[in-house]
């Protein structure tokens, strides 16, 4: 059903020796887990009043790194994997925030 | 006839086209420069269909108090020159030449997925023909190219004409990312070796960056669209400013993929002129890093300058001096590439053909559209040029003037290559002198009667507005311009079938698609090229070292097969498509019939292991 | 066709990632639209009005752990233990699926209880659109890790030397896992803290 | 300034002929629409010195190079000019960081609103007509906008249906009216005398009828207009203008389910143009016809003819249902009652 052609694999792309074990990757999802905890808890911190923008910020991004670094591998491919993902993301965030600016979210 | 049964939870028992022949060949094919032939020809096809289009209005504005078209019809024809100019012309071109020479030009056999290829192709040609059957299905899209919110809305406008316009530009997207996505990976993936990046020649430079806008670009414009066509066919409320919706969003979200929508037009040209000029010069390009850096940084801008198009809109002084100040900046790369043109041919022995005039007509006039766009990027005075025919002679000027010229040009320069046969110089050169007249006389007075306060869009002018002299001349002229593309069909019909012939290598090419025959082989290289430098089949010649006698035998050689599902792929999204419009069951069963033959296509090996 | 590339990465790969990149582009259009309308027109209900923030951290917690579910099945595929790689496919599809039942829940929810539809008011329209586009991607993920799952069931042809085809479909599910992120961190988190001064 | 500005229309009067042009955006009558031709005429210039420059290069390097018969001369071979090409990229950036000073400065000059405007007006875009309301001195009317002469006025744009856009050439340039988004713009007129304005922004079927006028008063002459604004509608007596009314007020015609005349208990709708001195107005249908009793019955007779798409032809009673259709004597006593309506 999968195809020959699909079966021919470059050798580089079998990087299982770069890749990390089953228990990098559940510790990885363990921090994951304590970090969305970690958001719902401070979600009941209502005194942080506008401070929770950059706190959740920091917890959300960091979910978002340690996923891609370990899940997606980017930690261990190609550069140019990265290259080719961060011009899309850079260029999304730096999108939504000009059209926050321009519609007065930062007044 | 070999049959592949395919065991599918859905069995279906397909066989593979092998060897085709006829029209089946062109269904199925999955041969890089078939399909761009095919791109080529129904994109220029289009093309005609918005020169008329253009006719049309033209004839309308000949002089004051005109009665010949419906202002209804008038508004579906604008909305429609320029839908069709920009998505059914000028970027389909561009992409038949990604098509047909991104792979010659790289040293590779084939692009990256051939059947993706393919599928861009179908999708595009059937995206085309949704959007132009609207003329027989109850009227065109009718509140211009750029849909501007809240006429496009059911309240507004009730008609299938946006329907047909929101739906077919989604297909079209699906065309536009499809090819993009495989040119990004076969420019990375599929350069022969030695052909690093600092060695490309700079129209695949120019198709890598435009791809690479493009994919950012689209999926923009696709939320756009899809927020517009949930809107409409299932009452939400995103453009409903009865519902306290805010109608800038449609124009922010349009701009932000309008304005680089505006580089993937013109950088493809540029591409074209920076391989014409230093061929004719015999010379190599001045400053190929600087023209690389330049674009790079205009597409980069490109990002950052969208709300030019809005600064009557009320942004605020903040954001129109920024945008005024980012705007201006793309000047800078854009003179820097102007003036190493320049210097390529500074020096040169310069070949007066067909070819060069366009590229030389191409300088010219994006010149004088670049200095009216550096004109109205200061808002200030924007004010009054916004909307009127001062812009409509900018963007002619750089669309017309520029793309329509450079891909010309590039048809001209390519068609000894792609065809085998040279075309009539005469001919050509009658055919430029026609289009470049007509394209002046035409635009040129645009800039008047635009300062003189003729805004765009409008169907009728009064008699004592003093624009009916401009105005009578510029349609007179926009004929001469319908002559020069008479002139080309004419010069291209007869000459693919009876021109002289051309020969490998008549302009004593420097890339690599002027090592290989005429027209070219199917499988491109019977060896794959090592890359030793810039310009490396002229650096050879240079060197005196010519053909090799290859010990490939062309049957060894593994090239893509056909494939029947890259079209019926297309066919399934284009029911869907109608299936919007007019009833939602058929969407979904072309949604079913995208998803089958998707898997179809998944499961189908690029090559059979028995074929040859 | 050469199986040699230019930069030795397999194209498919590098497909899958410019598609990531442009995917980005497509969520963030999506979200910026959402931003924008927050707070404009009929503020009931509002997302204070319907969120319910224990019920979507678990669907939140579910879907993070379908992606470690899915590198669990990746890492032993590569090590051609397939047994464990079809336990594992198994539960990263259960997962998704429990996250798409969570979430059609949460619509109906909404919808008969709350009385929010996608007519009733912006936030109605910004938030079914984004959430509903995040579900479909969720769909296609499931459907695509069954096929797999299928063809290593009653196939037999995926193993170690396939793991590309797995890779693609795990970087694909990965994806819309860190969108939901992000999704769950600005629609429900900031759209129902009580700290913002109002 | 105005030197400067004279100049670039010189290049312009080669062109127009000293034709009167109604519209043009260099003959300038305000200090707004000045500083936008002053911004340009810098521009102007500093293009075209880089135009004229850049395209004799062009002309020149192509006939100077061009490849000859018998000739052996080898084309030079060089990369490039690292000197050259910093040279000039620099170059631009200086040239535009010098123009963009008085561009920037005039976006804040325009963006500021005057704090003590003379009069305010909300204008309204309609498709395809501009209401024009002066909350402060109590009058709505459409289409012809007055204001004194030499000073400033502040104008707030609004529309409850499409994208409009306001212009008037010669005395400002353009500002969207968008639904929902309050705009606001000012503009001062240093002349009396009537200008042309233009809907800029497609606004559908009819966009290119939508036009206004803007009259400038003196202060003697604007008060006036405003005080007579300001009375009730004139009661007919002439027995035509008398049944025109009647007919008016009918409810099988329904006039005034959509059109206000001041004064009167019947007619007070909102939808379309006030009516009450509508007989004093110079144009009609948003300025594409002089006010004249032919021109007048020929709108009322098919208003969709001469502005395809307009709301009266497409959602009148009188046009949608044939019964009710006016006869040709209708239509000449309304058209009598209306123009008496001065």
């Amino acid at each position: 059903m999968v195809t020959d052609q699909k079966n021919k694999i470059n050798k580089s792309d079998i990087h299982e020796h770069n890749h990390p074990s089953v228990i990098t990757y559940f510790k990885v999802a363990m921090a994951l887990i304590l970090l969305t905890a970690l958001e719902i808890v401070v979600f009941y911190f209502d005194w942080l009043r506008y401070g929770i923008i950059p706190v959740m910020a920091v917890l959300s991004i960091g979910k978002f790194a340690i996923v891609v670094m370990y899940y997606m591998h980017l930690k261990f491919d190609s550069k140019l994997f990265t290259y080719l993902f961060m011009a899309g993301l850079i260029l999304a965030m730096v999108v939504i925030l000009c059209l926050m600016a321009l519609f007065g979210w930062f007044k | 006839m070999t049959t592949i049964p395919l065991k599918l939870p859905f069995k279906i028992n397909l066989s593979r086209p092998v060897n085709p022949t006829g029209i089946w060949d062109w269904i199925t094919t999955t041969d890089h420069k078939k399909i761009g032939v095919l791109y080529g020809v129904t994109a220029f096809l289009m093309f005609i269909t918005g020169g008329i289009e253009a006719l049309l209005i033209r004839t309308q504005l000949a002089g004051p108090e005109m009665k010949i078209i419906a202002p209804e019809v008038y508004n579906q024809l604008f909305t429609m020159h320029a839908t069709t100019m920009i998505f059914l012309g000028v970027m389909p071109l561009s992409a038949a030449f990604f098509n047909y020479i991104i792979p010659l030009q790289i040293g590779a056999r084939d692009v990256a997925f051939p059947r993706l290829n393919a599928f861009s192709y179908w999708t595009f040609l059937f995206g085309a023909l949704i959007m132009k059957s609207s003329w027989f299905l109850g009227g065109s899209p009718n509140a211009g190219w750029f849909g501007y919110a809240p006429i496009t809305t059911t309240t507004f406008n009730a008609g299938h004409g946006i329907d047909f316009w929101v739906v077919g530009l989604q297909v079209l997207g699906v065309a536009s990312l499809a090819a993009s996505f495989n040119f990004i990976v076969t420019i990375i993936n599929m350069r022969a070796p030695g052909m690093s990046f600092m060695r490309l020649p700079l129209f695949t430079w120019m198709t890598f960056i435009t791809a690479i806008l493009l994919v950012l670009a689209f999926p923009v414009i696709t939320v756009a669209l899809i927020e517009l066509m949930l809107d409409r066919t299932f009452d939400f409320n995103f453009f409903n400013t009865s519902a306290g919706a805010n109608p800038l969003l449609w124009q922010h979200l349009f701009w932000i993929f309008g304005h680089p929508e505006v580089y993937i037009l013109i950088l493809p040209a540029m591409g074209i002129v920076s391989e014409i000029l230093p061929t004719f010069s015999k010379k190599p390009i001045f400053g190929y890093a600087a023209m690389v850096l330049a674009a790079a940084f205009i597409a980069f801008m490109g990002w950052l300058v969208w709300s030019h198009h809005m600064f009557t809109t009320g942004l605020g002084p903040i954001a129109n001096s920024v945008f005024t100040i980012t705007t201006m900046l793309i000047a800078v790369p854009t003179g820097v590439k102007m003036f190493n043109w320049i210097g390529t041919m500074w020096g040169g022995n310069i070949e007066f053909n067909t070819p060069t005039l366009f590229s030389v007509g191409f300088l010219s006039m994006f010149l004088i559209g670049g200095i009216s766009g550096v004109m109205h990027s200061f808002s200030a005075s924007d004010y009054q040029q916004q909307d009127t025919y001062f812009i409509v002679a900018h963007l002619h000027y750089v669309l017309f003037g520029g793309a329509i010229f450079g891909i010309f040009g590039g048809i001209y320069y390519w068609f000894p290559k792609i065809t085998g046969r040279m075309y009539d110089e005469k001919m050509g050169k009658l055919n430029f002198w026609l289009m470049f007249i007509g394209q002046n006389l035409t635009f040129f007075p645009m800039h008047f009667i635009g300062m003189q306060g003729m805004p765009r869009r409008i169907f009728t002018y009064d008699a004592n507005m003093g624009w009916a002299f401009w105005n009578g001349v510029e349609t007179f002229s926009a004929y001469v311009i319908a002559f020069g593309v008479l002139f080309f069909m004419i010069n291209m019909l007869k000459s693919w079938g009876n021109g002289p012939k051309a020969g490998d290598d008549p302009w004593d090419g420097r890339t690599l698609e002027w090592s290989i025959s005429s027209p070219p082989p199917v499988y491109n290289f019977l060896d794959v090229p090592k890359v030793e430098a810039l310009d490396d089949f002229w650096v050879k010649k240079q060197k005196g070292i010519t053909k090799i006698k290859s010990k490939t035998k062309p049957k060894d050689i593994h090239l893509p097969q056909a494939s029947y599902w890259p079209m019926l792929v297309a066919l399934g999204l284009t029911i869907a498509a109608y299936g919007i419009i007019y009833n939602l069951v058929v969407c979904g069963l072309g949604i079913a019939m995208v998803l089958i033959t998707v898997c179809a296509w998944s499961f189908e090996p690029v090559n059979e292991p028995d074929a040859h | 066709m050469s199986d040699e590339t230019t930069t030795g990465l397999n194209s498919r790969k590098i497909l899958m990632w410019v598609f990531l990149g442009s995917d980005c582009m497509f969520f963030a259009s999506l979200i910026g639209t959402y931003l924008i309308y927050k707070g404009m027109g009929a503020s009931h209900p509002g997302p204070s009005d319907v969120f319910d923030i224990p019920t979507t951290s678990v669907s939140t917690f579910v879907l993070l752990m379908s992606s470690m579910s899915m590198v669990f099945a990746y890492a032993y595929l590569v090590r051609d233990n397939i047994k464990a790689f079809r336990i594992w496919m198994v539960s990263t599809i259960i997962m998704g699926a429990t996250f798409l039942g969570f979430q059609i829940f949460e619509f109906s929810e909404f919808y008969f209880h709350d009385h929010l539809s996608p007519q009733t008011n912006l936030f109605g329209t910004t938030f079914y659109a984004l959430t509903g586009t995040h579900g479909i991607h969720v769909t296609i993920g499931v459907v695509w890790l069954g096929i797999i799952f299928y063809s290593s069931l009653f196939r037999n042809s995926v193993s170690s030397k396939t793991n590309l085809d797995l890779d693609l479909a795990a970087l694909y599910w990965h994806f819309v896992d860190i969108v939901w992120i992000v999704i769950f961190a600005v629609v429900y988190l900031f759209g129902t803290f009580r700290g913002f001064p109002s | 300034m105005k030197k400067i500005i004279s100049l670039s229309i010189v290049f312009l009067l080669i062109v127009s002929c000293g034709k009167d042009l109604p519209m043009s955006t260099f003959d300038t009558y305000g200090p707004i629409a000045e500083e936008q031709a002053f911004i340009f005429s810098i521009i102007f210039w500093a293009g075209m010195v880089v135009l004229v420059a850049v395209e004799a290069a062009i002309i020149y390097v192509y006939f100077k190079y061009r490849r000859r018969k018998n000739s052996n001369r080898k084309a030079a071979q060089f990369h490039g000019n690292t000197k050259l090409e910093i040279l000039w990229t620099i170059l631009p950036v200086v040239f535009l960081a010098i123009v963009s000073v008085p561009a920037l400065s005039a976006i804040w000059n325009f963006a500021t609103m005057p704090e003590n405007p003379a009069v305010v007006v909300n204008v309204k875009g309609h498709q395809y007509w501009f209401e024009f309301q002066y909350p402060d001195l109590h009058v709505v009317t459409a289409n012809e906008l007055h204001i004194p002469v030499g000073k400033q006025v502040l104008i707030n744009l609004d529309s409850n249906n499409v994208l409009h856009s306001f212009w008037i050439p010669k005395i400002a340039g353009k500002t969207d009216i968008i639904p929902n988004q309050t705009n606001q713009m000012w503009i001062q007129a240093d002349h009396t005398g009537l200008y042309y304005g233009q809907c800029a922004e497609f606004c559908g079927e009819s966009h290119a009828l939508m036009r206004f006028r803007v009259i400038v008063d003196t202060d003697e002459d604007f008060a006036a207009w405003i005080d007579h604004q300001k009375t009730e509608a004139y009661v007919p007596n002439d027995p035509l203008e008398k049944e025109g009314y009647t007919i008016f007020m009918s409810p099988k015609a329904g006039c005034g389910g959509c059109h206000m005349i001041h004064g009167s208990k019947k007619a007070k709708g909102r939808i379309g143009p006030n009516l009450t001195h509508v007989g004093s107005r110079q144009h009609l249908a948003a300025g594409i016809m002089e006010n004249t009793q032919d021109n007048l019955r020929q709108w009322i007779k098919d208003p969709g003819k001469i502005k395809p798409g307009n709301i009266m032809a497409s959602q009148g009673a009188v046009y949608m249902d044939p019964n009710k259709a006016l006869t040709d004597s209708e239509v000449i006593a309304l058209a009598s009652y209306l123009q008496s309506l001065k």
